[in-house]
């Protein structure tokens, strides 16, 4: 099983006659992806070529409700540009759209913050993310498809480009993965490790984890404790990125004080260290560690 | 964007908040001039984005049109340096302000809370000092409320806040519209923070902003198109200013201390490779993100903003495609490369990910040889750039 | 508050909304001036509040200054009668608008939905006409989406609406912001209903929309003081204004046309008892509806307004007391026949519920006594209009 | 059993300082509701004279999340200006209230479509309403109490004043009620007939129901398509004010359209007769027509 996403899902593209809709709408459906449809205002009525996989091409249509009417879509995956982002995503929801994958990158903080306080039951995997991934079974993203392995290793991350550097080492170590979802880097993002942690907790065919964080925020603190309340015992091994980063510019005062002084490298290898969970130095030393802890729970 | 208290101000008197009376000069003739016009007691503000600009000297006052001119003269050029900038900031322009009688001071400020998802408001009696050194001290004295977004600020959040921190009785009338104030703009503006330390209640009983600390969301900008232009004076930073003029964000690139340019594509990837760097015993000179989805024309922007730096012995382009496409990024390197007008210096190219397969036979037609893991491409470039 | 087409349209302006160009003139001689200023064909259009003017005769066109001063001089001033308003509406000033070339008209409304407590949007492609009629005739050319006010307006739904009533593709691309737009006017303003009918698609492709139609909540017109101006010019109803100028609201007085001046307390009250007048063979002169908690100083007003009308043979006035009290209703009419200058006619009053017992004390002191039940009371009245 | 409120609902006055406030509050003591505080900003501290119910009078607080913090308050009624009361409402949502009386008059509709849509689980009576009443147990409103009576005969009613006029004769005619509860006549109110009917169909003390309406609105056809399909054979009487009243200005065509052209009085006469329901033609009526319903019911 797999957390999200399989091959039964019903995928459309918001945004698919677009350069880069159109361009990571064949590679999904080169993947295996099941996308039904796609939407462009205008275009309905058209279809998009769809490789080997769909006959006829992809129909495409003006409304993501007229999407949902005729195919019952339950995925949508966004290729629009910020300023964009908030009415697609409302039109997903307004659509009972069940889970969103928004990839675009530069949407406002202040759009996030209504539109996760006003979407109540619709799963938005983003925004700035690469998307989700059940491999052998669908992809609903940008990632590049061939890094990953069916497996069951369980992955979530906030950055893209590292996810899929940890990921190609875990396939090399013959270490595949059950769901990977790149939940994003922006500060207001939909799903957060907690989410997904919980999700991964009652899969019984993922065995361990891969946490992959980052500095700022409170989500790795999060998600440190709720592994030490529910996953006690689980082999997880975390990565957190911008360690050896430069200072730069950080947290606002304020920002510091209401999440209650966390954010920085020692607040969350603290954090994972009480939860039992194990920090890798570097991307490559964590096949190794993760197969490690797996030896010893027996998994 | 950081704004200064000027732009600030600006922006509390379009939402009702009330500011002191005063000017904003860029000269010390103008200085002298707006005193003599209004007789009384000023205070002349350095307006800097920096902290700490009163211990730093920056704030001074003056009683008459000839002593404004002197410390305005002082002022307009200096070089503030505070405790987080050691490099110091150039004070360009005053603003003028009254002198007001301060009965009593408060702390208030709107942020985003990542964790809640939600606008965070945070008030303190102990307001004209560091709010971080009145939470280590006594985080009890600052009263917090977290706005649910979908239906945002009603005034019985000021009216709360206010008992709740025990401000003194003459700021209870007008906290909770100068607080509707303060989350309009918040709100209209996309702002990451806005603050008012201290909120002033005056011997009179008037309540005034005495500063303005505001952020606005850089992705919320093209909302405002009004606001452009302040946009465009935001930064003198140069490294920040490079990186906008060929189209990235401002925290896309950053210059350190090493020897080793660094191209990648995502901030994680980008820290990823610096420590890998230093795991191999280098160093890295700067830090280039070309975020996802480059064409072949950033690639080559960002190969010569990174070999631009004389510091650059050798450059690691390190490239994990997703929405970024091999293929694009091999084309702006050999476009880079085939001019005479870029540098050339030694080069190790990691691409692996989307469309790796055209990328790579891009670059095997120019005679390059990508390598096959961050780990082996670091160790290259460290040795590239020793010898 | 209803508001004359030349007002809508100034909201629409400020919203953003394209109208067509023109000018607002109150005299034969503006029309004059303005169509030689501006030669051309021309829409002579009468502001009135009632609907179907154009039936009505209160449109005309004008290709002359000449023209347009003879049409204006025939418009302003005349009583335009239609359908829904025998009685008649006079013409005191006309809007002059440009004549566009007219390739296909659409509908589109904003109004309040009381069954879902949500902002519903229709739209058509049959504008230009009658959307009752369209409603009849073809409801499935009606096409709807209701607003979730957490969320409110998105262009989603702008483009939905368009693809789902088929409006012509010259439509599709302006329409999802005249949307966005219209819906910011309904909830800035505190709108019942904006209307555009129609909503105009040029031979040379503009959208534009050629008529407006907009209600105001009058409970929010409070954060509106800019449209102060136009809410005392909204009413010519001498009713209604009387009302409003003893501080009811424009709905708590009607004028009818029997002989029983009726005072209530509550709408639900008062046309009870008119229905119990009824039932005793009576028929009401008029009907004023005090409200909650009314002071003594509104009822004795209340008491001259009703009596003021020649044709009120007798006045029942029938309190049940909520927040209403007994005694100031009873203060009240007491105060009024204290002196001379109100006009005596005979009074039944039935008063019971809140501070009864006091009120009651209060009558009898000034020799009345009140009935016990509404039925009884409206029996009496019947019964003095008659003598 | 009544519905909504009962002697140990704790109940707070938001305004209790006020004229009106103070005025109501002394007769919903003297009622002998249970009112455990009020809310006055800046009068925290000091009590309001409580009669003979309270010891030591009404404590009045600065905001309603201290009086509920205090007291446990459940239950709260709104004496405010019409510009304030969104935010009063909002305050009491804010502070877990659970059901909130709003007697003020003219409240912008547009207010009260984003509070409705924004205060989930928090019942809103009114704005513009007289509010409820149990008979015998708790009074949260500003009703003439003494015309109300104990027993077994529910009443809803969208007009105040028409209210206290049936319910004097149901009182004469010895039917006494379980709880009345006037939901308001203003376009958009939080608690509807329907909402009311849901809760008096499971009440076991509720044997009859008395349903006032007026004309406008389709709330009226919503309650009657309830009783048909949830209340069948239960003894309801209705009333629809202002079926004689002059047709004066009507509801604009528009708005007819969206509410499917129903609130006409034939429109309502309609809807009732097809779920059964006696509508009585004046006020003096209502007595007896539920007493021969309730004697051919049995109840």
């Amino acid at each position: 099983m797999s957390i999200y996403l399989d091959k039964n899902s019903k995928v459309i593209v918001q945004g698919i006659t677009g350069r880069e809709g159109l361009f990571h709408t064949q590679r999904m459906l080169a993947y295996g992806t099941n996308i039904v449809g796609g939407v462009t205002p205008g275009k309905g009525g058209t279809t998009v070529e769809g490789g080997t996989t769909v006959e006829g091409g992809v129909p495409v249509f003006n409304t993501v409700k007229d999407a949902v009417d005729a195919t019952g879509a339950t995925h949508t995956i966004l290729f629009v540009p910020p300023q964009f982002a908030a009415d697609a995503l409302y039109e997903a929801y307004d659509a009972k759209i069940g889970l969103a994958v928004a990839v675009t990158e530069g949407i406002p903080a202040h759009d996030m913050l209504k539109i996760v306080a006003t979407t109540p039951g619709m799963r938005i995997v983003g925004p700035n993310c690469p998307g989700l991934v059940s491999p052998g079974r669908a992809l609903v993203g940008i990632m590049p498809g061939h890094v990953f392995a069916p497996g069951r290793v369980g992955m979530i991350s906030r950055s893209g480009t590292l996810t899929y550097e940890i990921v190609d080492g875990l396939t090399k170590a013959g270490l595949g993965q059950s769901t990977c979802v790149g939940i994003g880097g922006d500060p207001i993002i939909g799903m957060t490790f907690v989410d997904c942690l919980r999700s991964f907790a009652s899969d019984p065919e993922t065995d361990a984890l891969v946490v992959c964080g980052e500095i700022g925020g409170s989500d790795e603190e999060d998600a440190a404790a709720f592994i030490r309340e529910h996953l006690p015992g689980k082999p997880i091994v975390a990565f957190i990125g911008g360690r050896s980063a430069p200072k730069g510019k950080r947290l606002g005062h304020a920002g510091a004080i209401i999440s209650g002084n966390v954010g920085t490298p020692e607040s969350k290898l603290a954090a994972f260290a009480a939860a039992g969970v194990q920090v890798a130095d570097r991307p490559s030393q964590i096949p190794g560690l993760l197969k490690e802890r797996m030896a010893a729970a027996a998994v | 964007m950081k704004l200064m208290e000027f732009q600030g101000k600006d922006l509390f008197r379009r939402v009702g908040i009330p500011t002191p009376r005063g000017a904003f000069v860029r000269t010390a003739d103008e200085a002298e001039r707006f005193v003599a016009a209004n007789p009384g007691s000023w205070v002349l503000k350095s307006q800097v984005l920096m902290g700490g600009r009163g211990k730093a000297g920056g704030i001074k006052f003056a009683d008459s049109p000839a002593e404004a001119r002197a410390l305005a003269t002082e002022l307009i050029g200096e070089i503030l340096k505070g405790v987080q900038n050691p490099e110091g900031e150039r004070v360009e322009s005053l603003l003028i302000e009254e002198k007001v009688a301060i009965a009593s001071e408060a702390y208030v400020s709107i942020t985003i809370d990542r964790a809640t998802k939600k606008p965070a408001i945070m008030v303190t009696a102990q307001g004209g000092m560091d709010v971080e050194e009145v939470n280590e001290r006594d985080p009890d004295a600052i009263s917090k409320y977290w706005v649910d977004p979908a239906i945002g600020y009603s005034p019985f959040i000021g009216r709360r806040l206010a008992f709740a921190a025990k401000l003194p009785a003459g700021f209870h009338k007008a906290f909770p519209s100068i607080l509707t104030g303060l989350y309009k703009l918040f709100m209209e503006y996309g702002a990451n923070l806005v603050e008012i330390n201290p909120l002033v209640l005056t011997k009179d009983g008037a309540v005034i902003a005495s500063d303005a600390k505001v952020e606005l969301d850089d992705n919320g900008l093209y909302k405002h198109p009004d606001l452009k232009e302040w946009n465009a004076q935001s930064t003198s930073d140069p490294d920040q200013m490079a990186a906008v003029a060929i189209g990235l964000g401002m925290s896309n690139y950053a210059k350190l201390d090493g020897d080793i340019g660094v191209i990648a594509n995502g901030a994680g990837l980008g820290m990823g490779t610096m420590d890998a760097i230093r795991n191999a015993g280098g160093s890295a000179a700067n830090f280039l993100d070309i975020g996802g989805g480059a064409q072949a024309k950033l690639v080559k922007d960002s190969y010569k903003l990174v070999t631009d730096d004389p510091k650059v012995k050798a450059l690691f382009i390190n490239i994990f495609g997703g929405i970024t496409r091999g293929d694009q990024v091999a084309r702006g390197i050999v476009e880079a490369l085939s001019g005479n007008d870029l540098r050339k210096v030694p080069l190790v190219i990691r691409l692996t990910g989307t469309n790796e397969k055209e990328g790579r036979a891009i670059l095997a037609e120019a005679g390059m040889n990508p390598v096959e893991t961050m780990d082996e491409g670091a160790k290259m470039a460290v040795e590239m750039a020793r010898t």
